[in-house]
């Protein structure tokens, strides 16, 4: 789960990594009332859940809280990358001398995080490090030692921080790393952290993103997932348990298991077809989960053909024809559908569907089979 | 001749007494597995499907000479899990839950190199060794005994290429779900090691995703080390960019991750690569 | 430092483990109006730093508050092993179904922590682990993982504990292990932990000692040393960060260096004399820390001749001297003294001694000389 | 030949600025060991006793090629220190730095076993190989070189003996004061084996004190391992019991700790064991 920039700022600040004083807007009236309140120059940012929002235009300056308005006005729902803005973060302009990166991540080869620091922050950092690899300075780090102050000293002396930095340098990454480890984030990453007009370290943006496998133990993070931008599907999907995104295609595909269910896509696309969505029913799927499922991909107007791939292993057959049965008795469907039930308990399930008698329904043996019959059924919908 | 466990492997069942622990168990008892326990704390005495069950792994283990483990327990309870069967001495330990944590598994990880056990997993289905043992939630009919090995990233899909070889009258030695997790017990190139000193394995399939550089290690080592010819599948060619936030992941991973990255390496390190799952039979 | 019963019992409900009500009393009043408060039966228990109190009769019930202020008029001011009661815990009674002994420690030749269980604790809990080792359910700790659920359960079925009281157990053990981590001790015991009439668990004794190495850590924890009941030369030395302790022999010993301390009183007792004390100045000693030695020493009634055994490595001879000199200015001594200065600025330390030209003071040059004329001196006096 | 450090050994000083970090400098230079920097942090790019200072031990290495260390640094900061240097991979590691509490020197230690580094100490003396190199803060001028091992727990105690050799004109080939803390990096046994190994050493002392009970596990070692003649002293036959709190350390330690268990043992290995340090001579 990814964080809006205004949140992994106070949650930053929550662990002693200063922040340049704002507050978010959700509409120009209250960006010029919060210019106001913090005097002088302030910035308005996008907060959208994407990057790139500074090249489309979504970050600008303003002298006064009228420009701050204005800018507001612009940049309130503008579209990047398909996200829409529906909120600005307002925060007091500062002088920039210098540009810092500093983050915080999983090395999933080293299996260990990892914190990386550059001189030569900003937005360009992912350039510096295909063209000077050696300008981003990477600490491993114990997961049982946690951080030590030495690595950070490391961290400082390779990237050439002025020595009266070292102290406030010590007190930002000790934070963003117990920051890391306490919100159980997957990426803690300031950029840039600049050196500011009064020669002080300040952390102008932010981004994390947190495990979702670990979201049950912190409630507090689990709230802060903004849904407001992200299609309706997704949040009804990510309620009832399921891992959905929406695709342009023509064939609704529901399959248990995220490596399945791209095969099961790749295939489609093999075949001449196209996905209308990746959606994993994930393991020990029951009935309630299967008809919620299919209730999200009918919802989508583009689907011409629906394709169940389901390889029973921890989910049972019988239990996935019974979830497809149970949602066909509350869904009308038009649409030619195509099923496929293999592994456990795939007599029962195929006997079910079988006794059923949906029209428009037909099973295949093969993936190929299957995925070769939804692309016909799609074509002639 | 298989890896990693065969008829004569001792099988506890941690989370025995649970729903998914119960229905699998009595699956694997089935197959003709050797499951000689289980763990659930507090129930010590009963005994399931006629397996006595026990409350702790180290009583477990001294009762009945179990050599191996598969968990089933839910995910708040599984890291506790792992910790006790590697304490236990546990050789093989399979761990089903999905869910666990990434610092948690760093940890897990960290000790299990310094111990005597191997884990496969998290969040995978476990393994099989046709008309021997399932360890796991593998469903047992698909497979057929043969020399072939098949290690594979993801769960369901695995099944998918098994029963596609199956179907084809080509029998597997062993059959591997690693698990799709980024910090995971065991690699592609331990499994593909262990089918490269099995003498009964003579092919291999490896079955990648996505996301990660395994694939691309697996590729250098099978350059390198692999007199055995292997066959090749990576899902997610049409999977859309992830939506990836921060810079962190790119300055890790670099540019690769891709399936067109996976398949370019595979390819070079002298791996067929399959189009479809069901094509893989053809290329063996 | 080791810690009062009742303040490692306090300690301990601050980690969740259940402990009986109960008060400490410094008069009889006191224990009365304790007891009163408490009401019914009350145990009435000497605090003292040493063990065997039980034996020495320093452990009483008591049925009625004019009992509690009777018994507690008996322990206070007992002397139990030289120790003088000045406090009693006036703890409310309980019925003891079941003694269990639970403790961890440090296990100095694994280097991990260690936490062991036994079914049969209480007072003979050592002779338990002499006669039969097995009885007593050990698990070491991983410093790193800390102590897993897995390991209690370990210890609950090792000692056979009835499994409606294992979720109890987990607590306590759980609380135990972060209280030991958390106050840097070196032990954390409770025995008994007993089962009580109402069928729970409950930590009726408790024991601790804390790391001395990590007190600068632990202000809270340093503050509960309890002077009052060791000898005064005792609490100066440590005031002065010298280590110190007092023994029944004539000849007062300064040295450097635990070892050499104890080699040094071994050497006078092989020559026919006996130690006065054993006293390390610890390394890199300054003059102010040799002459607060120096005070404590001449401080014994007993001290018939002082023995200067200096080696020189990180404490430097010259400043033993200049030490030895600021004392000898302040404190008139007339008794002899044997100095002994070998290692790191030998020859200024021995010439600065010289030059002062003490009466009663020679010199010596190797460890047996330095014995032999200290305790000849000593025999002399 | 010399066990641990000779005249090639390579030495980084942490903790160089500091009082005693500086004023053992200075000696150990003296003496002629081959100090080739130092490190305090905030003080990279000065210089002391004609030596570098760096920022961190990485930077120190990198430019100087050390492949020892000698930690002078406050309690507070040691374990860091001594964190630093191993992940530097610095080859031999010197705390001389006392007052380190003992759940944090388990996590050291339990680093240390996976690590390339060898650590001698906390609250030790350092090592010294006479007219070669002086790690530490032994005083130099006691020692002469010959074919007698030290070793030691104890700090002064060390000096004592080493002076009582040199002045019957018994040399040394390297003097070891492994430190009196409860866990510490390098144990008599490591010491003793490596004594055994060395060409040039012949006999070797060892000096002990009460308290734990690696007397009598270094008393079986040398039964089992050693070929050369030992000869010991313990330390503390005269000292009172300890007030010793509760039951854990006599659970754990069982009867053993005193002088008089730890000669026993020791006599029984065949080891000869002194009445007092300067007796050691004699029995050599």
């Amino acid at each position: 789960m990814n964080l809006h920039e205004y949140q992994s700022k106070i949650r930053f600040s929550e662990f002693d990594i200063p922040i340049p004083k704002g507050k978010v807007a959700r509409s120009p009236q209250e960006a010029y009332e919060i210019a106001k309140e913090l005097g002088g120059p302030v910035v308005v940012k996008a907060q959208v859940l994407t990057g790139g929002r500074g090249k489309a235009g979504g970050v600008k300056l303003a002298q006064t809280p009228e420009e701050a308005q204005q800018r507001a006005d612009e940049i309130l729902g503008m579209d990047i990358k398909g996200h829409k803005v529906l909120r600005v973060l307002i925060d007091q302009a500062s002088e920039i001398k210098t540009e810092i990166y500093l983050g915080v991540t999983n090395d999933r080869a080293a299996r260990q995080p990892l914190i990386m620091a550059s001189a030569e922050g900003g937005m360009d950092i992912e350039e510096v490090n295909r063209v000077s690899p050696d300008k981003i300075v990477r600490e491993h780090i114990d997961p049982f030692l946690g951080l030590r102050d030495y690595q950070i000293r490391n961290l400082a002396y390779g990237i050439e921080l002025p020595r009266e930095l070292w102290k406030q340098m010590m007190q930002i990454a000790r934070g963003l790393y117990r920051c890391y480890v306490e919100s159980d984030a997957t990426l803690a990453e300031i950029n840039p952290l600049i050196i500011d007009g009064s020669g002080n370290l300040l952390a102008v943006d932010g981004k994390m993103s947190i495990d979702d496998s670990a979201l049950y133990r912190h409630p507090e993070l689990a709230e802060l997932r903004d849904t407001s931008a992200e299609p309706a599907a997704e949040t009804q999907a990510r309620a009832a348990g399921l891992s959905y995104v929406k695709l342009d295609g023509e064939i609704g595909c529901m399959v248990n298991g995220a490596g399945l269910a791209m095969a099961t896509m790749d295939m489609t696309k093999l075949f001449g077809g196209s996905p209308a969505n990746f959606l994993d029913i994930g393991g020990g799927a029951k009935a309630d989960k299967v008809a919620a499922a299919l209730r999200i991909i009918l919802a989508d107007p583009n689907v011409k053909a629906v394709l169940f791939n389901i390889f029973g292993g921890i989910t049972r057959c019988d239990e996935v024809a019974m979830g497809i049965l149970t949602a066909l008795d509350e869904v009308k469907v038009d649409l030619p559908m195509v099923v496929r039930l293999v592994g456990t308990n795939e007599e029962e399930g195929r006997r079910l569907i079988d006794e059923a008698m949906i029209p428009h329904m037909v099973s295949a043996a093969t993936l190929a089979d299957a995925a070769q019959k939804a692309v016909a059924a799609a074509r002639s919908a | 001749m298989s890896i990693l466990a065969n008829k004569d492997t001792k099988v506890l069942i941690q989370g025995i007494t649970g729903r998914e622990g119960l229905f699998h168990t009595e699956q694997m008892i089935e197959y003709g597995t050797d499951v000689v326990g289980g763990v659930t704390p507090g129930k010590g005495g009963e005994w399931v499907l006629g397996k006595p069950v026990f409350d702790t792994v180290k009583a477990a283990r001294d009762a009945t000479g179990a050599n191996a483990s598969v968990i089933y327990v839910p995910a708040a309870f599984a890291v506790d899990a792992m910790y006790e069967a590697i304490d236990a001495e546990i050789e093989l330990i399979v761990c089903i839950t999905e869910g666990i944590p990434v610092l948690d598994m760093m940890k897990v990880r960290a000790r299990l190199d310094h111990s005597s056990s191997r884990l496969v997993g998290p969040n995978c289905p476990g393994l099989l060794t046709p008309d021997q043992a399932k360890l796991g939630i593998m469903p047992g009919h698909i497979a057929t005994p043969g020399n072939v090995g098949v290690v594979s990233r993801s769960g369901t899909l695995t099944y998918e290429v098994v029963y596609a070889l199956t179907q084809r009258g080509i029998g597997q030695t062993t059959c591997v779900g690693i698990g799709g997790d980024p910090v995971n017990g065991t690699s592609f190139i331990d499994v593909l090691q262990m089918f490269e000193d099995d003498p009964e394995t003579e092919r291999v399939v490896m079955i990648g995703e996505i996301g990660g550089t395994d694939e691309e290690k697996a590729a250098s080592y099978i350059a390198a080390h692999m007199t055995k010819p292997v066959v090749a599948f990576i899902a997610g060619q049409t999977a859309p960019p992830g939506k990836r936030m921060g810079h962190a992941g790119a300055i890790v991973e670099g540019g690769s991750g891709t399936a067109a990255d996976k398949i370019a390496a595979l390819n070079a390190a002298g791996v067929k690569v399959a189009e479809h799952p069901e094509q893989i039979p053809d290329l063996l």
